[in-house]
Protein backbone atom coordinates (compact mmCIF):
# COMPACT_ATOMS: atom_id res chain seq x y z
CA UNK A 1 0.00 0.00 0.00
CA UNK A 2 1.03 3.95 0.17
CA UNK A 3 1.40 5.79 3.07
CA UNK A 4 1.49 9.49 2.96
CA UNK A 5 4.19 10.99 5.13
CA UNK A 6 3.99 15.04 6.66
CA UNK A 7 7.09 16.86 6.62
CA UNK A 8 8.22 19.84 8.90
CA UNK A 9 11.54 21.79 9.35
CA UNK A 10 14.34 21.22 7.29
CA UNK A 11 12.82 17.96 6.38
CA UNK A 12 9.93 19.54 4.39
CA UNK A 13 12.33 22.37 3.24
CA UNK A 14 14.58 19.63 1.81
CA UNK A 15 11.70 17.76 -0.23
CA UNK A 16 10.42 21.13 -0.75
CA UNK A 17 7.20 19.66 0.51
CA UNK A 18 5.08 19.25 3.20
CA UNK A 19 4.63 15.55 2.68
CA UNK A 20 5.99 11.94 0.35
CA UNK A 21 4.61 9.36 -0.17
CA UNK A 22 6.23 5.61 0.59
CA UNK A 23 5.21 2.59 -0.57
CA UNK A 24 4.86 -0.46 1.53
CA UNK A 25 3.90 -3.79 2.23
CA UNK A 26 0.29 -4.96 3.43
CA UNK A 27 -0.33 -4.58 6.89
CA UNK A 28 2.83 -1.76 7.27
CA UNK A 29 4.38 -0.75 11.09
CA UNK A 30 5.95 2.56 11.74
CA UNK A 31 9.77 0.35 11.13
CA UNK A 32 8.37 -0.46 7.91
CA UNK A 33 7.12 2.93 6.91
CA UNK A 34 10.66 4.47 8.54
CA UNK A 35 12.29 1.90 6.54
CA UNK A 36 10.79 2.63 2.96
CA UNK A 37 11.22 6.90 4.10
CA UNK A 38 14.81 5.91 4.49
CA UNK A 39 15.16 3.84 1.22
CA UNK A 40 12.94 6.02 -1.00
CA UNK A 41 13.28 9.22 -0.08
CA UNK A 42 17.45 9.77 0.16
CA UNK A 43 17.07 13.62 0.30
CA UNK A 44 15.64 12.44 4.14
CA UNK A 45 18.89 11.08 4.79
CA UNK A 46 20.56 13.94 6.55
CA UNK A 47 17.19 14.01 9.21
CA UNK A 48 17.02 10.19 8.85
CA UNK A 49 20.45 8.35 8.70
CA UNK A 50 19.21 5.12 9.36
CA UNK A 51 15.78 3.63 9.66
CA UNK A 52 16.69 2.90 13.16
CA UNK A 53 16.62 6.99 14.26
CA UNK A 54 13.58 8.11 12.79
CA UNK A 55 9.96 8.50 14.85
CA UNK A 56 6.62 8.91 13.66
CA UNK A 57 4.00 10.64 15.18
CA UNK A 58 0.90 8.30 13.81
CA UNK A 59 -2.36 9.68 14.66
CA UNK A 60 -1.00 13.13 16.41
CA UNK A 61 1.38 10.37 19.12
CA UNK A 62 4.02 9.24 18.77
CA UNK A 63 4.40 5.67 17.91
CA UNK A 64 6.79 2.68 17.57
CA UNK A 65 8.39 -0.12 15.91
CA UNK A 66 5.44 -2.68 15.83
CA UNK A 67 2.78 -0.73 16.23
CA UNK A 68 0.56 -1.02 12.89
CA UNK A 69 -0.19 2.13 10.43
CA UNK A 70 -3.80 1.66 8.90
CA UNK A 71 -5.20 3.21 5.89
CA UNK A 72 -6.32 6.27 6.74
CA UNK A 73 -3.94 6.98 9.34
CA UNK A 74 -2.08 10.63 9.61
CA UNK A 75 1.48 9.76 9.82
CA UNK A 76 4.24 12.29 10.29
CA UNK A 77 8.00 11.77 10.25
CA UNK A 78 9.34 14.20 13.39
CA UNK A 79 12.52 15.17 12.95
CA UNK A 80 14.47 17.00 15.45
CA UNK A 81 12.67 19.56 16.56
CA UNK A 82 13.70 23.17 18.23
CA UNK A 83 11.50 24.81 20.31
CA UNK A 84 12.10 27.34 23.31
CA UNK B 1 1.67 13.13 58.39
CA UNK B 2 2.51 15.65 55.52
CA UNK B 3 -0.41 17.51 54.41
CA UNK B 4 -1.99 15.76 50.89
CA UNK B 5 -0.48 17.75 48.44
CA UNK B 6 -2.28 20.00 46.44
CA UNK B 7 -2.05 19.23 42.65
CA UNK B 8 -0.17 21.26 40.20
CA UNK B 9 -1.97 23.87 38.27
CA UNK B 10 -1.28 23.71 34.82
CA UNK B 11 -1.45 26.39 32.17
CA UNK B 12 -0.05 25.93 29.13
CA UNK B 13 -0.72 27.62 25.20
CA UNK B 14 0.91 28.03 22.00
CA UNK B 15 0.41 31.66 20.93
CA UNK B 16 0.15 32.90 17.69
CA UNK B 17 3.66 35.41 17.08
CA UNK B 18 5.51 36.77 19.70
CA UNK B 19 4.61 36.02 23.72
CA UNK B 20 4.24 40.05 24.43
CA UNK B 21 3.42 40.76 27.91
CA UNK B 22 0.04 41.63 27.09
CA UNK B 23 -0.98 38.55 25.09
CA UNK B 24 0.92 36.83 28.11
CA UNK B 25 -1.22 38.63 30.68
CA UNK B 26 -4.46 37.83 28.92
CA UNK B 27 -3.17 34.23 28.26
CA UNK B 28 -3.08 34.30 32.08
CA UNK B 29 -6.00 35.94 33.52
CA UNK B 30 -8.16 33.96 30.81
CA UNK B 31 -6.84 30.90 32.46
CA UNK B 32 -7.54 31.94 36.16
CA UNK B 33 -3.70 32.24 36.91
CA UNK B 34 -2.42 34.38 39.38
CA UNK B 35 1.40 34.66 40.32
CA UNK B 36 2.43 33.69 44.24
CA UNK B 37 3.43 36.91 44.81
CA UNK B 38 -0.38 38.01 45.05
CA UNK B 39 -1.89 36.79 48.04
CA UNK B 40 -5.43 35.95 45.98
CA UNK B 41 -3.65 33.79 44.46
CA UNK B 42 -2.28 30.28 45.37
CA UNK B 43 -2.75 29.80 49.62
CA UNK B 44 -0.09 32.27 50.85
CA UNK B 45 3.21 30.69 52.18
CA UNK B 46 3.22 27.71 50.16
CA UNK B 47 5.03 28.71 47.51
CA UNK B 48 8.79 30.14 48.23
CA UNK B 49 10.51 29.29 44.64
CA UNK B 50 9.16 31.48 41.44
CA UNK B 51 11.16 30.67 38.82
CA UNK B 52 10.60 32.60 35.03
CA UNK B 53 12.62 31.70 32.18
CA UNK B 54 12.15 34.04 28.87
CA UNK B 55 13.80 32.88 25.45
CA UNK B 56 14.15 35.61 23.18
CA UNK B 57 15.31 35.48 19.42
CA UNK B 58 18.84 36.15 18.93
CA UNK B 59 20.22 38.14 16.15
CA UNK B 60 22.91 35.76 15.73
CA UNK B 61 21.90 31.88 14.22
CA UNK B 62 24.28 29.68 12.30
CA UNK B 63 23.85 28.93 9.40
CA UNK B 64 23.84 25.44 7.83
CA UNK B 65 24.09 26.58 4.60
CA UNK B 66 26.82 28.68 5.45
CA UNK B 67 29.38 25.92 6.56
CA UNK B 68 27.80 26.49 10.50
CA UNK B 69 28.73 30.36 10.40
CA UNK B 70 27.00 32.76 12.59
CA UNK B 71 24.43 35.37 9.95
CA UNK B 72 22.50 37.77 11.24
CA UNK B 73 18.42 36.98 11.42
CA UNK B 74 15.40 39.26 11.19
CA UNK B 75 13.10 36.59 12.73
CA UNK B 76 11.96 32.88 13.14
CA UNK B 77 9.29 31.43 11.69
CA UNK B 78 8.43 28.46 14.31
CA UNK B 79 5.79 25.77 12.66
CA UNK B 80 3.87 23.70 14.77
CA UNK B 81 2.20 20.18 14.25
CA UNK B 82 -1.30 21.20 15.61
CA UNK B 83 -2.73 20.46 17.56
CA UNK B 84 -0.36 17.61 18.62
CA UNK B 85 2.53 20.47 19.42
CA UNK B 86 0.09 22.00 22.10
CA UNK B 87 -0.88 18.48 23.20
CA UNK B 88 2.38 17.73 23.99
CA UNK B 89 3.22 20.93 25.48
CA UNK B 90 0.22 20.62 27.87
CA UNK B 91 1.40 16.96 28.36
CA UNK B 92 5.11 17.41 29.93
CA UNK B 93 4.25 20.34 31.84
CA UNK B 94 1.68 17.86 33.98
CA UNK B 95 4.07 15.56 33.90
CA UNK B 96 7.24 17.56 35.10
CA UNK B 97 5.00 19.41 37.61
CA UNK B 98 3.73 15.92 39.69
CA UNK B 99 7.17 14.61 39.42
CA UNK B 100 8.53 17.53 40.61
CA UNK B 101 5.58 18.13 42.75
CA UNK B 102 5.19 21.84 41.68
CA UNK B 103 2.52 24.37 42.91
CA UNK B 104 2.17 25.72 39.55
CA UNK B 105 4.04 25.29 35.87
CA UNK B 106 2.36 27.90 32.91
CA UNK B 107 4.35 27.66 29.70
CA UNK B 108 3.78 29.26 26.33
CA UNK B 109 5.00 28.77 22.95
CA UNK B 110 5.29 30.92 20.27
CA UNK B 111 4.07 29.58 16.77
CA UNK B 112 4.64 31.71 13.03
CA UNK B 113 7.21 34.46 13.21
CA UNK B 114 8.79 36.39 15.99
CA UNK B 115 11.34 39.05 15.29
CA UNK B 116 14.83 39.15 16.77
CA UNK B 117 14.47 40.67 20.42
CA UNK B 118 11.15 39.25 21.34
CA UNK B 119 9.54 36.64 22.92
CA UNK B 120 9.23 33.23 22.02
CA UNK B 121 8.97 30.84 24.88
CA UNK B 122 7.88 31.59 28.58
CA UNK B 123 8.11 29.08 31.44
CA UNK B 124 7.19 29.68 35.17
CA UNK B 125 7.76 27.50 37.51
CA UNK B 126 6.30 27.89 41.21
CA UNK B 127 7.20 25.38 44.12
CA UNK B 128 8.05 25.36 47.61
CA UNK B 129 11.71 25.13 47.76
CA UNK B 130 13.86 26.19 45.07
CA UNK B 131 15.87 23.28 44.76
CA UNK B 132 12.77 21.39 42.53
CA UNK B 133 12.08 24.50 40.77
CA UNK B 134 15.55 24.78 39.78
CA UNK B 135 15.10 20.87 38.35
CA UNK B 136 12.08 21.37 36.63
CA UNK B 137 12.72 24.25 34.70
CA UNK B 138 16.08 22.79 33.44
CA UNK B 139 14.59 18.97 32.44
CA UNK B 140 11.26 20.83 30.82
CA UNK B 141 13.36 22.78 28.63
CA UNK B 142 15.41 19.80 27.55
CA UNK B 143 12.55 17.52 26.94
CA UNK B 144 10.74 20.33 25.50
CA UNK B 145 13.40 20.43 22.71
CA UNK B 146 13.22 16.49 22.10
CA UNK B 147 9.38 16.19 22.56
CA UNK B 148 7.05 18.75 21.24
CA UNK B 149 6.51 18.75 17.65
CA UNK B 150 7.96 22.46 16.96
CA UNK B 151 10.17 23.54 14.36
CA UNK B 152 12.01 26.80 13.70
CA UNK B 153 12.94 28.06 10.52
CA UNK B 154 15.74 31.11 9.83
CA UNK B 155 14.70 34.06 8.27
CA UNK B 156 18.04 35.36 7.16
CA UNK B 157 18.22 39.57 6.82
CA UNK C 1 36.95 36.28 15.31
CA UNK C 2 34.57 36.54 18.49
CA UNK C 3 33.75 40.65 18.61
CA UNK C 4 34.51 41.76 21.87
CA UNK C 5 32.54 41.03 24.94
CA UNK C 6 30.48 43.87 26.45
CA UNK C 7 31.08 44.37 30.28
CA UNK C 8 27.96 42.81 32.30
CA UNK C 9 25.32 45.46 33.95
CA UNK C 10 25.04 44.61 37.92
CA UNK C 11 22.11 45.93 39.68
CA UNK C 12 22.34 45.22 43.13
CA UNK C 13 20.77 46.24 46.31
CA UNK C 14 19.11 45.70 50.01
CA UNK C 15 15.54 47.01 50.39
CA UNK C 16 14.01 47.76 53.30
CA UNK C 17 10.76 45.09 53.81
CA UNK C 18 9.71 43.67 51.31
CA UNK C 19 10.84 43.59 47.33
CA UNK C 20 7.39 44.79 46.31
CA UNK C 21 6.85 45.22 42.32
CA UNK C 22 7.01 48.68 42.54
CA UNK C 23 10.18 49.32 44.83
CA UNK C 24 11.70 46.43 42.12
CA UNK C 25 10.34 48.68 39.16
CA UNK C 26 11.65 51.84 41.13
CA UNK C 27 14.57 50.36 41.91
CA UNK C 28 15.64 49.24 38.47
CA UNK C 29 14.37 52.26 36.73
CA UNK C 30 16.62 54.27 39.10
CA UNK C 31 19.61 52.57 37.83
CA UNK C 32 18.46 52.86 34.10
CA UNK C 33 17.90 49.01 34.08
CA UNK C 34 15.46 47.72 31.78
CA UNK C 35 14.61 44.09 30.64
CA UNK C 36 15.72 42.59 27.31
CA UNK C 37 12.60 42.32 26.05
CA UNK C 38 12.05 46.35 25.77
CA UNK C 39 14.36 47.09 22.59
CA UNK C 40 15.40 49.89 24.38
CA UNK C 41 17.44 48.08 26.60
CA UNK C 42 20.67 46.03 25.44
CA UNK C 43 20.99 46.13 21.81
CA UNK C 44 17.92 43.66 20.85
CA UNK C 45 19.21 40.18 19.79
CA UNK C 46 22.07 39.91 22.15
CA UNK C 47 19.93 38.15 24.88
CA UNK C 48 18.73 35.13 24.38
CA UNK C 49 18.09 33.96 27.90
CA UNK C 50 16.18 35.55 30.96
CA UNK C 51 15.95 33.84 34.28
CA UNK C 52 14.17 35.38 37.48
CA UNK C 53 13.88 33.97 40.27
CA UNK C 54 11.71 35.09 43.36
CA UNK C 55 12.48 33.96 46.81
CA UNK C 56 8.74 34.32 48.60
CA UNK C 57 8.53 33.47 52.43
CA UNK C 58 7.17 30.65 53.53
CA UNK C 59 4.11 29.72 56.18
CA UNK C 60 6.02 27.04 57.21
CA UNK C 61 9.38 26.97 58.79
CA UNK C 62 11.17 24.40 60.58
CA UNK C 63 11.63 25.55 64.34
CA UNK C 64 15.25 24.66 66.25
CA UNK C 65 13.63 25.28 69.75
CA UNK C 66 11.05 22.56 68.95
CA UNK C 67 13.17 19.86 67.83
CA UNK C 68 13.05 20.86 64.30
CA UNK C 69 8.97 20.49 63.89
CA UNK C 70 7.77 22.92 61.47
CA UNK C 71 5.68 25.45 62.75
CA UNK C 72 3.45 28.58 61.12
CA UNK C 73 5.06 31.88 60.61
CA UNK C 74 3.86 35.37 60.57
CA UNK C 75 7.17 36.67 58.95
CA UNK C 76 10.93 36.34 58.74
CA UNK C 77 13.20 39.19 60.29
CA UNK C 78 16.13 39.78 57.69
CA UNK C 79 18.83 40.80 59.90
CA UNK C 80 22.22 42.77 57.51
CA UNK C 81 25.42 43.13 58.74
CA UNK C 82 25.98 46.62 57.25
CA UNK C 83 27.39 48.07 54.58
CA UNK C 84 28.98 44.86 54.30
CA UNK C 85 26.17 42.91 53.19
CA UNK C 86 25.45 45.33 50.16
CA UNK C 87 29.09 45.08 49.51
CA UNK C 88 29.13 41.74 49.29
CA UNK C 89 25.93 41.18 46.94
CA UNK C 90 27.47 43.25 44.58
CA UNK C 91 30.77 42.00 44.28
CA UNK C 92 29.20 38.33 44.40
CA UNK C 93 26.75 39.81 41.62
CA UNK C 94 30.13 41.02 39.41
CA UNK C 95 32.09 37.95 39.96
CA UNK C 96 29.30 35.35 38.97
CA UNK C 97 27.98 38.07 35.89
CA UNK C 98 31.50 37.65 34.32
CA UNK C 99 32.46 34.15 35.33
CA UNK C 100 29.77 33.27 33.22
CA UNK C 101 29.57 35.89 30.67
CA UNK C 102 26.07 37.56 30.92
CA UNK C 103 24.79 40.34 29.79
CA UNK C 104 22.79 41.37 33.07
CA UNK C 105 22.65 40.27 37.01
CA UNK C 106 20.15 42.54 38.82
CA UNK C 107 19.74 41.14 43.00
CA UNK C 108 17.31 42.70 45.12
CA UNK C 109 17.31 41.71 49.01
CA UNK C 110 15.31 42.57 51.87
CA UNK C 111 16.39 44.11 55.26
CA UNK C 112 14.08 43.97 57.82
CA UNK C 113 10.43 42.62 58.09
CA UNK C 114 8.91 40.57 55.50
CA UNK C 115 5.44 38.56 56.00
CA UNK C 116 4.28 35.45 54.64
CA UNK C 117 4.07 35.67 50.94
CA UNK C 118 5.87 38.61 50.62
CA UNK C 119 8.87 38.55 48.46
CA UNK C 120 12.42 38.47 49.84
CA UNK C 121 14.99 38.42 47.22
CA UNK C 122 15.01 38.72 43.48
CA UNK C 123 17.69 37.76 41.05
CA UNK C 124 17.66 38.08 37.24
CA UNK C 125 20.20 36.91 35.31
CA UNK C 126 20.17 37.65 31.25
CA UNK C 127 22.78 35.85 28.43
CA UNK C 128 22.51 34.93 25.46
CA UNK C 129 22.13 30.89 25.99
CA UNK C 130 20.24 29.61 28.88
CA UNK C 131 22.78 26.98 29.98
CA UNK C 132 25.09 29.98 31.30
CA UNK C 133 22.06 31.70 32.88
CA UNK C 134 20.89 28.84 34.58
CA UNK C 135 24.35 27.62 36.07
CA UNK C 136 24.93 31.28 36.96
CA UNK C 137 21.76 31.49 38.89
CA UNK C 138 21.92 27.99 41.09
CA UNK C 139 25.78 29.19 41.63
CA UNK C 140 24.95 33.13 42.77
CA UNK C 141 22.02 31.64 45.33
CA UNK C 142 24.16 29.42 46.09
CA UNK C 143 27.20 31.67 47.03
CA UNK C 144 24.41 34.02 48.41
CA UNK C 145 23.78 31.69 51.38
CA UNK C 146 27.42 31.53 52.35
CA UNK C 147 29.22 34.25 51.80
CA UNK C 148 26.68 37.58 51.97
CA UNK C 149 26.19 38.63 56.06
CA UNK C 150 22.26 37.68 55.64
CA UNK C 151 20.59 35.87 58.72
CA UNK C 152 16.81 35.67 59.06
CA UNK C 153 14.96 35.68 62.20
CA UNK C 154 11.69 33.46 62.32
CA UNK C 155 9.07 35.54 63.95
CA UNK C 156 6.67 32.69 65.26
CA UNK C 157 2.60 33.69 64.79
CA UNK D 1 43.99 42.89 74.94
CA UNK D 2 40.31 43.22 74.76
CA UNK D 3 38.44 42.41 71.66
CA UNK D 4 34.85 43.34 70.85
CA UNK D 5 32.97 41.08 68.61
CA UNK D 6 29.74 41.80 66.94
CA UNK D 7 27.33 39.04 67.12
CA UNK D 8 24.35 38.27 64.07
CA UNK D 9 21.42 36.05 63.43
CA UNK D 10 20.99 33.17 66.13
CA UNK D 11 24.43 33.99 68.06
CA UNK D 12 22.93 37.49 69.21
CA UNK D 13 20.26 35.43 70.16
CA UNK D 14 21.78 33.16 72.04
CA UNK D 15 24.06 35.54 73.94
CA UNK D 16 21.06 37.91 74.22
CA UNK D 17 23.47 40.59 72.91
CA UNK D 18 24.72 42.28 69.56
CA UNK D 19 28.34 41.69 70.83
CA UNK D 20 30.92 39.61 73.18
CA UNK D 21 33.91 40.56 74.59
CA UNK D 22 37.35 38.55 74.12
CA UNK D 23 40.57 38.38 76.41
CA UNK D 24 43.51 38.01 74.23
CA UNK D 25 47.28 38.18 74.38
CA UNK D 26 49.04 41.05 72.16
CA UNK D 27 49.10 41.29 68.72
CA UNK D 28 46.17 38.84 67.97
CA UNK D 29 45.20 37.74 64.97
CA UNK D 30 41.86 36.04 63.22
CA UNK D 31 42.93 32.60 64.65
CA UNK D 32 43.53 34.05 68.37
CA UNK D 33 40.27 35.80 68.46
CA UNK D 34 38.51 32.50 67.23
CA UNK D 35 40.11 30.26 69.69
CA UNK D 36 39.39 32.83 72.50
CA UNK D 37 35.58 32.81 71.00
CA UNK D 38 35.55 29.80 71.59
CA UNK D 39 37.41 28.99 74.87
CA UNK D 40 35.31 32.04 76.88
CA UNK D 41 32.39 31.94 75.08
CA UNK D 42 30.64 28.36 75.56
CA UNK D 43 27.02 29.38 74.00
CA UNK D 44 28.43 30.22 71.13
CA UNK D 45 30.17 26.89 70.56
CA UNK D 46 26.37 25.43 68.49
CA UNK D 47 27.81 27.71 65.58
CA UNK D 48 31.43 27.84 66.71
CA UNK D 49 31.69 23.95 67.13
CA UNK D 50 35.29 24.53 66.92
CA UNK D 51 38.00 27.57 66.66
CA UNK D 52 38.91 26.54 62.98
CA UNK D 53 35.00 26.51 61.74
CA UNK D 54 35.02 30.09 62.47
CA UNK D 55 34.97 33.08 60.22
CA UNK D 56 35.18 36.47 61.26
CA UNK D 57 34.86 40.27 58.79
CA UNK D 58 37.66 42.41 60.22
CA UNK D 59 36.79 46.04 59.49
CA UNK D 60 33.55 44.60 57.13
CA UNK D 61 35.95 42.00 55.02
CA UNK D 62 36.25 38.54 55.53
CA UNK D 63 39.80 38.07 57.10
CA UNK D 64 41.50 34.88 57.65
CA UNK D 65 44.19 32.72 59.95
CA UNK D 66 47.00 34.59 60.34
CA UNK D 67 45.37 38.18 59.59
CA UNK D 68 46.45 40.75 62.12
CA UNK D 69 43.39 42.62 64.24
CA UNK D 70 44.74 46.03 65.56
CA UNK D 71 43.09 47.97 68.03
CA UNK D 72 40.09 50.14 66.81
CA UNK D 73 39.24 47.49 64.41
CA UNK D 74 35.67 46.33 63.87
CA UNK D 75 35.62 42.68 64.63
CA UNK D 76 32.21 40.33 63.38
CA UNK D 77 31.47 36.77 63.52
CA UNK D 78 30.02 36.03 60.63
CA UNK D 79 28.03 32.49 61.23
CA UNK D 80 26.22 30.38 59.07
CA UNK D 81 24.31 32.90 56.84
CA UNK D 82 20.85 33.11 55.80
CA UNK D 83 20.14 35.31 53.01
CA UNK D 84 17.77 34.39 49.79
Amino acid sequence: MEVEVLLFGAAATRENSGRVTVVVGAEPTVRDVLAALHEQHPDLRFALPSAETGRLAVNQSFARGEHPIRPGDEVALITLVGGG
Amino acid sequence: MAPPRSPSVVVSRVIDGPVTPKVEQDTLLGRGWKPARDASGSPAGVVGAVLRFEGIVRRGERSEAHGGEERDLLALDYQTYDPMAERELHSLAGKIADQHGLSSLVTLHSRGRVAVGEVSFVLIVESPHRAEALAAMSQFIDRLKQDVPIWKKPVWR
